[in-house]
């Protein structure tokens, strides 16, 4: 089980702002993960938006960066400031 | 010192105690900034704002770090807040002090430009016709990118 | 509003009540400077100032004038200690708001380059080797000149 | 009798801060006056530094000013701001 978070516009999309989820082990990479949970909510392409950044564990990576052995794995919309 | 949290921020309090801290600093400066009560989208009635624990901490304190090789600083206090807020709560009070009064001036308006541009914190505004997520506005953009231009004096 | 006065300036509750004044103006801007324990001639035991009613008031009144007409302020408040002082205490106190922080920031920046360089004040600094009236510094008269050189964003 | 006033160093020159004064008749103007304390204090020119300006009821004025009509003279060094 790895949590997920959805940070600004995002929960909106998927309607929450946190899950626990098992990923699937095909699913090897970031990218992999939000073409996939883009899929699973119908988010069209909200998740795959390239201003959308990936953190794992609270470090911002790439979508080339392995997913299984994350704990928490965050999607962020650009941020707006204070 | 940073301090992020849902807490309502006292400006009057802060003040005190940082005066107290920086004891004969010399000047201080203080920005606070209170949620406004009109958006482009009407009258606010809450402003949700969200940070992302450790990440919104580590940059903020990247930015604090970097105003203190910037400027010579005796103090340096950012307080935010995060949550559920009204018009006229404060969202964040910044209070630096320096024996040089264009140090601790410059520094704060750096570190408030850090907060209001690159900061990590997603916004939401609940006004009478819905409630919107907000990007950050271009004139922030621009006030942050006048740090890179220029050497501090 | 200004206010010339030998009483102590309490910085925490003239916040608190410019906040009230300036009810949602969106950003607010102060600056307190304080007596410093040092000067160059050693340690500072008091402070003296002593201004010429009605010039001082006059001259500090121009210089709030000409910052509303450079910048959209809601409310400007300047206080200033006269009398004799001790290191540590609060000698000037300075609050701007507006609905625009850098507006906030440069009104009260320039606020405190007129008050530290061109305000009708004269002061004289008692320390360990004797009394000595200050005159301005050239760091002072550097600063001051800024905002001739510049228009205001 | 008229206030004269010595703001700043000036007060150290004369040893008061203020007094009053019946100038004499003969002493018409700002200059005249200056001329006249100073020699008055034995203030070796301290009255007379351009830079000491003067104020007759808190007009900053000139030389040429009369002041047999004033009610307060000041007399001003350069201001060290606060």
């Amino acid at each position: 089980m790895q949590k997920i978070l959805y940070f600004g516009r995002l929960s909106d999309v998927t309607g929450k702002s946190e899950e626990l989820l098992d990923i699937p082990v095909t699913v090897e990479t970031a990218g992999a993960l939000r073409e996939w949970l883009d899929t699973r909510f119908d988010a069209s392409g909200a998740l795959l938006d390239p201003t959308v950044r990936i953190a794992i564990d609270s470090e911002i990576t790439f979508d080339s960066a392995p997913v299984h052995d994350a704990t928490e794995i965050a999607f962020m919309p650009p941020v707006g400031g204070g | 010192m940073l301090r992020i949290s849902t807490d309502p921020i006292d400006t009057s309090h802060e003040l005190r105690q940082f005066e107290k801290l920086a004891d004969r600093a010399g000047g201080i400066v203080t920005f606070s900034g209170q949620v406004r009560p009109h958006a482009s989208k009407g009258a606010v009635t809450t402003l949700f704002l969200q940070a992302y624990s450790p990440l919104t901490e580590s940059g903020i304190e990247s930015a604090i770090a970097e105003a203190r090789t910037k400027w010579a600083l005796d103090q340096v206090l950012v307080l935010h807040r995060t949550g559920e807020m009204s018009p006229g709560d404060t969202i964040v009070f910044v209070a630096t002090a320096s024996k040089h009064r264009r140090a601790a001036f410059e520094a704060a308006d750096f570190l408030m430009d850090y907060l209001k541009t690159a900061a990590v914190f997603w916004k939401k505004e609940k006004t009478e016709t819905g409630a919107y997520w907000i990007e950050p506005r271009d004139e922030d953009y621009k006030d942050a990118a006048r740090w890179a231009e220029k050497e501090p004096v």
